[in-house]
C-alpha cells in the first residue's frame, strides 16, 4: 500500500522525450506484412472471380474495363482489409500494399480504377 | 477621470482581461504538466484561447427542460463573482482595487459564491447529469471549505492579521522562519483547492466517466465558455491567494515573482491531478474530516505556538 | 482578421465526441488508442468529450443498427453548429462485412451526412488522425467561405 | 432527497460501446437498475447463414475487435471437427500464440479502461502506452492491429517467421518489467485500490449459480479454465498456472487479470521457443459435410462458445454463439443493488464488458398494426408474468 505509487515515474517522464510520434508531420513506415488496400495487377488477372466470391465484404465487383474480361474493382468503403482476394487468386495478381491513409471526402472516391495502359473507367458507387 | 480609471481597473487590468488571460495561461501551464508526465506532447501554448474563441462562436442551444433566464444568467455572474475576487487580491506589487483590513475573508467569500453558483448552474440545467452534479458539489462544498478556510488562516494568525496585504509582507520577511511552520497548510490548502476546483481526486461533482461533465453537461457555446472562464478565473483566484500567502516570491521578484510562484501551485495543483484516482463522494467526505481537518488545526496550533 | 481567428479557433480546438453506431469495438479501440501517449492528439487540440452538447466533431464508428439509429439521429441534434461527421471504419461507410445483415441500415451517411470517410477495418490510429485532420481543413475552409456552414438535415425525425 | 433516474448509455463516456442502463437512484445509492441490450445487434448469427465457410470467418472475426481470435478460433475448431480435418501442430502453436498475445492487450486494455473509469488517467495512458509493444508485434505479424485474421479452416494463413520470433523476444523483455511495474502500481496505490476493493463483490456460490465464467468466476475462487479443462489449440503441451483469487471484488479481479498476463508471457515464451516446423494449414474443402459441433474457447473473458451446424453445402446451416460476457452480465446485474453511483462504471468495467457479442434483443413485431417495438428487461418480464 502507498499513496502516490505513479509519482517518481510521472515526475521522471517529466524530463524524456515524449513517447508521442507527430502524425501526420512525422511519420513511421508501417510494417512490411500490413495488409492496407489491396490493389490488382491486370496484367497477371485472368478474371476469374475467385477474389469477388471470397471477399466477406462483397467490396470487389467484377467490371468491365475494355478488355475481354471483366477484371476486379475495389470498392474500398466497403473493403475489411482481410486480404482474403490476395489469397484466393489463383495468379496472385492482387497485392495487399502497405497503403492505409485513405481517408476521404466521398465514398466515390473509394473506388479503385483501371490501372493504365487499360481505359480508364470509374465506376460509381451505387 | 475617476470612473475611467475604475472602469479600466475592472475590465483590463488587474480585472477582467488580465485573469481571463492568465486563467488561460495556467490552464495551458496544467494541460502541458499533465500531458508531459504521461509521455505525452500535450496541447500547444494557445490552445486554451483558441478553445474559447471557437466556444464563443458556436450555437447555443437552449435545452428544452432548462430554465431559459438561470441558463443565460447564472454562467456570466459565476464569471463575475470569479473575477470579482480577483480584485481583491494583491499580487505582483500592486494592491488590491479595494485593499481594507478584511480582505480575506472577502475573497474566500466571493470563491465560495461561484461554487454556489455552480450548483445552481447545474441545478436548473435540466439534466439528470447536472442535478447529480450539482448535489455532488455541494456536498463535496461542505468537506473541503472547512480545511480550505482553516489552513488560510494559519499564515493569517502568523501574521496577525486579516488584510492579505499584511500578511503578506510579514510573510516575506520571515519567510524562512514561516515557511517551514507553515508548509503543513501549505500542504493542505493544496488539496483543499484541488477539491474547490473539482480536479481529481476531488472531481467527484464533474467525473466523466460517471455524470458526463456533471453540471455542465447541456451547456453549449457562450454560456459553456463563460463556466469554463470562470473556473479558469477561479484557478488564479486559487493559486493567487496561496501565493500570497504561503509564497510571496513577488516581494523580492515583482510580477515575475507573481508569476512564478503561481506557476508553482499549479505545478502541484497537476502532480496532485496525475497521481491519484477518483475518490467517492463520501470518501472525499471522510478524508477531509479524518485528515485534511484535523492537519490544518495542527497547521494553526503550531501557528500559534510559534507566534507564541 | 477577425474572420481569420474564427477559422483558426474552429481548426485547432475540435472537441470530439465518440459514437459507436453498433460496430465491433475494434474501431473504438482504435480512436481511443488516438488520445493515448504514442498518438497524443491533444497535441491538434482534439479533445474526446463526454457530452454530445460540447462536441464539434462526431466520430461515428459502426453500420448503424436498427435500434441505434435514432439514438445517432438523437445525438447528431444535440449538436451545436457548426458539426461535422466522421465516419470510422468499413461497416461505417457502407455497412462492410456485415452488408444484408436484417438489422444494419448500412453506413452512417444513410442517417446523418458525413464529412469524411475513413476506410480500414479497423483504420490505424494513424489513419484516423489523418481523417481528423482532413475534416479540420475542411471545418476551416468553411469557416472563412461567405455565409460559414449551416445545415440541417431532416431524415424523418 | 428525490428519487433521480440516471441513464447510464447508450451514448456515454464511461461505455465504449452503446448499451443503456437505467439506474433509480436515491441520493448516492442504486435502487435498481434496468439494462437494456440490443443497440450493437447487427444479426451476426443469421448473416452467417448465407456467407460462404470462407466468408463467415471474416465475418466471425468481427463479431468484436478485442477478441477477434477467440471467435474466429472457436468457430474454425467447430468447422474442423465437423469436416474432420487435423489441424497441423505448427498452426496449433500459432494459434496459441495468438491467443495469449491477444489476453494480454485485452488485459492491460482492462486496466487501462479500469483506471479511466475511476478518473486515474495516468494509469490509463501508461497501460495503453505499453499496449502498444503487443500490437506492434500483432501487427507485424498478422498484418492488422486488431482483426489479426490469423484464422482460416485448417489451419492459420500467416507463418511466424524468425525475425517475428526475434522481436516478440524483445517485446516480452519489455513487457514483463512493464507489468510487474503495474502489478505493484495497481495493487498497491491506495487511491485506486480503495475504489477496487469491496466493489462489485459476488461469492462463490453467486459466481456459479450465476453462470460466470472467465476472470470473473476465477477472481470469486471459482477454479476453471478451459485451457487446462477442455484443452485446445496446443494448450495440452504447454505448462501453465491458472491464477485464481478468492475476494470475488474487484481487486481480485485485477489481481486474476495481472497475474494472467504474466502467465500468457510465459506461455508466449515457451511457445516461441517450442515452436515446431511444419506447414501452417492444410486444404479445407468448400463444402462441409454435413454435422454438427460445439466448440469451445477461453476468451481473455471466459468461456465462447460457438455452435455450428453444417448442411453438407457450402454455407453454414446454423450458428450459435455464446460469448463471455453474456454469462457475466448477470453478475453485473447482482452486485449493482444498492451500489453507489459513483461505482456504476467500475463495475460495469469489472466484467471488461464489450457488449458487441452480447447483444441480443427482443423485437415484437404487431402484425396487425405492423408497429415493430422493441422490449426492455423490464417489459418483457412483465409480460411473461401476465402470461404466465
Ligand atoms: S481485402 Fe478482404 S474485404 Fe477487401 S477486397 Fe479483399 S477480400 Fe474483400
Ligand atoms: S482472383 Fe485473381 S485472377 Fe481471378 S479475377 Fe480476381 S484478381 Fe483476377
Ligand atoms: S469497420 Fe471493421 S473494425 Fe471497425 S467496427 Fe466495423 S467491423 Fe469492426
Ligand atoms: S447476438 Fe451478438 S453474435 Fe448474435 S447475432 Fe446478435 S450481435 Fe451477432
Ligand atoms: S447450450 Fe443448452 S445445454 Fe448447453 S449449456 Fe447452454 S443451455 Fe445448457
Ligand atoms: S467478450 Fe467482449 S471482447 Fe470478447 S468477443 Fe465479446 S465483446 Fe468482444
Ligand atoms: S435464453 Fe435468452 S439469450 Fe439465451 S437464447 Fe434464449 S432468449 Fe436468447
Amino acid at each position: 500500500m502507498g499513496l502516490a505509487k505513479m509519482l517518481p515515474e510521472l515526475i521522471q517522464s517529466l524530463f524524456h522525450k515524449p513517447a508521442t510520434i507527430r502524425f501526420p508531420a512525422e511519420r513511421v513506415p508501417a510494417p512490411e506484412g500490413l495488409r492496407g488496400k489491396p490493389v490488382c495487377d491486370f496484367s497477371l488477372c485472368i478474371g476469374c472471380r475467385a477474389c469477388a466470391r471470397d471477399c466477406p465484404a462483397m467490396a470487389i465487383e467484377m467490371a468491365d474495363v475494355g478488355e475481354k474480361l471483366p477484371k476486379p474493382v475495389f470498392h474500398y468503403d466497403r473493403c475489411a482489409f482481410c486480404g482474403q482476394c490476395a489469397d484466393s487468386c489463383p495468379k496472385k495478381a492482387i497485392t495487399m500494399t502497405r497503403e492505409y491513409d485513405l481517408a476521404s471526402f466521398s465514398r466515390a472516391g473509394l473506388t479503385s480504377r483501371a490501372r493504365e495502359g487499360s481505359q480508364r473507367q470509374e465506376v460509381a458507387d451505387s | 477621470m475617476d470612473f475611467l480609471a475604475d472602469l479600466f481597473k475592472l475590465l483590463v487590468f488587474p480585472g477582467f482581461l488580465f485573469v481571463v488571460n492568465f486563467g488561460l495561461f495556467l490552464e495551458w501551464v496544467d494541460r502541458k504538466i499533465y500531458a508531459r508526465m504521461q509521455h505525452r506532447v500535450g496541447p500547444p501554448w494557445y490552445q486554451p484561447w483558441l478553445d474559447t474563441i471557437k466556444l464563443f462562436t458556436k450555437e447555443d442551444v437552449i435545452p428544452e427542460k432548462a430554465n431559459p433566464f438561470m441558463f443565460t444568467f447564472l454562467p456570466v455572474l459565476d464569471l463575475a463573482a470569479a473575477v470579482t475576487a480577483f480584485l481583491y487580491l494583491p499580487f505582483g506589487g500592486f494592491s488590491s482595487v479595494n485593499p481594507f483590513p478584511g480582505d480575506l475573508v472577502v475573497v474566500v467569500f466571493f470563491l465560495t459564491l461561484s461554487t454556489l453558483l455552480l450548483f445552481l448552474i447545474g441545478w436548473y440545467s435540466g439534466s439528470p447529469f447536472g442535478r447529480v452534479g450539482s448535489l455532488r458539489a455541494v456536498t463535496q462544498f461542505l468537506a473541503y471549505e472547512v480545511p480550505l478556510v482553516l489552513s488560510l488562516l494559519t499564515p493569517a494568525l502568523l501574521a496577525g492579521s486579516w488584510s492579505i496585504s499584511t500578511i503578506k509582507i510579514v510573510m516575506a520577511q520571515n519567510l524562512s522562519r514561516f515557511l517551514p511552520v507553515t508548509l503543513l497548510a501549505l500542504a493542505v490548502s493544496l488539496l483543499s483547492l484541488q477539491g474547490k476546483l473539482l480536479r481529481v481526486p476531488f472531481d467527484a461533482p464533474e467525473a466523466e466517466t460517471e455524470i458526463v461533465a456533471g453540471p455542465l453537461t447541456e451547456y453549449t457555446g457562450r454560456r459553456l465558455a463563460f463556466i469554463r472562464l470562470a473556473e479558469r478565473a477561479e484557478l488564479v483566484v486559487g493559486a493567487g491567494l496561496i501565493s500570497n500567502l504561503f509564497l510571496p516570491f513577488d516581494k523580492v521578484l515583482g510580477m515575475l515573482g507573481f508569476f512564478v510562484s503561481c506557476v508553482v501551485v499549479v505545478f502541484g495543483l497537476s502532480v496532485l491531478r496525475a497521481s491519484f484516482a477518483r475518490l467517492r463522494i463520501e470518501d472525499t467526505t471522510l478524508i477531509s474530516w479524518k485528515y485534511l481537518i484535523p492537519f490544518s488545526a495542527l497547521g494553526m496550533a503550531l501557528a500559534i505556538m510559534v507566534r507564541g | 482578421m477577425l474572420e481569420k481567428i474564427v477559422a483558426l479557433s474552429r481548426k485547432a480546438s475540435p472537441w470530439v465526441a465518440h459514437f459507436n453506431s453498433g460496430g465491433c469495438n475494434a474501431c473504438d479501440i482504435e480512436v481511443m488508442a488516438t488520445i493515448t501517449p504514442r498518438f497524443d492528439v491533444e497535441r491538434l487540440g482534439i479533445q474526446l468529450k463526454g457530452s454530445p452538447r460540447h462536441a464539434d466533431i462526431l466520430i461515428c464508428t459502426g453500420p448503424v443498427t436498427g435500434q441505434i439509429r435514432e439514438r445517432l439521429l438523437r445525438i447528431y441534434h444535440q449538436m451545436p453548429q457548426p458539426k461535422y461527421v466522421v465516419a470510422v471504419g468499413s461497416c461505417a461507410l457502407s455497412g462492410g462485412v456485415f452488408h444484408g445483415c436484417y438489422n444494419v441500415m448500412g453506413g452512417v451517411d444513410q442517417v446523418i451526412p458525413v464529412d469524411v470517410y475513413v476506410p480500414g477495418c479497423p483504420p490505424r490510429p494513424d489513419a484516423i488522425i489523418a481523417g481528423i485532420a482532413k475534416v479540420l481543413d475542411k471545418m476551416q475552409e468553411d469557416a472563412l467561405s461567405k455565409d460559414g456552414r449551416e445545415r440541417e438535415v431532416d431524415h424523418g425525425c | 432527497m428525490p428519487e433521480i433516474e440516471i441513464p447510464v448509455g447508450p451514448q456515454h463516456p464511461a461505455l465504449k460501446e452503446p448499451e443503456s442502463f437505467r439506474f433509480e437512484v436515491d441520493g448516492e445509492i442504486v435502487k435498481s437498475v434496468d439494462i437494456r441490450l440490443g443497440y450493437v445487434h447487427r444479426g451476426i448469427e443469421k448473416a452467417c447463414q448465407d456467407r460462404t465457410w470462407v466468408q463467415a470467418v471474416y465475418l466471425i472475426e468481427r463479431i468484436c475487435g478485442i477478441c477477434s481470435h477467440s471467435h474466429t478460433t472457436c468457430f474454425c475448431q467447430a468447422v474442423e471437427e465437423i469436416a474432420g480435418i487435423e489441424v497441423p501442430r505448427r498452426a496449433r502453436f500459432i494459434r496459441s500464440l495468438f491467443g495469449e498475445m491477444e489476453r494480454i492487450h485485452s488485459h492491460l486494455l482492462w486496466l487501462g479502461l479500469a483506471g479511466h473509469e475511476v478518473g486515474f488517467d495516468s494509469l490509463f495512458m501508461y497501460a495503453w502506452h505499453d499496449r502498444e509493444i503487443i500490437l506492434d508485434a500483432l501487427e507485424s505479424i498478422s498484418g492488422n492491429r486488431v482483426n489479426y485474421g490469423m484464422n482460416t479452416i485448417g489451419g492459420v494463413r500467416r507463418d511466424v517467421t524468425e525475425k517475428d520470433v526475434d522481436e516478440l523476444g524483445r517485446a516480452l523483455d519489455l513487457l514483463e518489467e512493464r507489468v510487474k511495474y503495474y502489478t505493484d502500481v495497481a495493487l498497491n496505490e491506495a487511491t485506486f485500490r480503495s475504489r477496487l476493493e469491496g466493489v462489485g463483490k459476488i461469492t462463490r456460490e453467486q459466481a456459479i449459480d450465476l453462470g460466470t465464467v472467465g476472470p470473473t468466476a476465477r477472481s470469486a475462487g471459482v477454479d476453471v479454465d478451459l485451457r487446462r479443462d477442455d484443452p485446445y489449440a496446443a494448450y495440452d503441451e504447454i505448462p501453465f498456472r491458472v491464477i485464481t483469487a478468492d475476494g470475488g471484488d474487484l481487486l481480485a479481479a485485477a489481481v486474476v487479470r495481472l497475474g494472467e498476463i504474466e502467465e500468457s508471457l510465459k506461455i508466449i515464451r515457451y511457445i516461441i521457443e517450442n515452436l515446431p516446423d511444419g506447414p501452417i494449414a492444410v486444404k479445407a474443402p468448400r463444402r462441409i459435410p454435413a454435422g454438427e459441433a460445439c466448440s469451445r474457447y477461453e476468451a481473455p473473458r471466459g468461456e465462447d462458445i460457438h455452435y455450428v451446424r453444417s448442411g453438407g453445402g457450402d454455407k453454414p446451416l446454423r450458428v450459435k454463439v455464446r460469448a463471455p460476457t453474456l454469462a457475466n452480465i448477470n453478475a453485473v446485474a447482482q452486485s449493482m443493488r444498492g451500489a453507489r453511483v459513483a461505482d456504476i462504471p467500475i463495475i460495469i468495467a469489472g466484467i471488461d464488458p464489450c457488449f458487441s457479442c452480447t447483444d441480443r434483443m427482443v423485437r415484437l413485431d404487431d402484425v396487425s398494426s405492423g408497429r415493430t417495438e422493441v422490449l426492455t428487461w423490464a417489459q418483457l418480464s412483465a409480460r411473461c408474468r401476465a402470461s404466465r
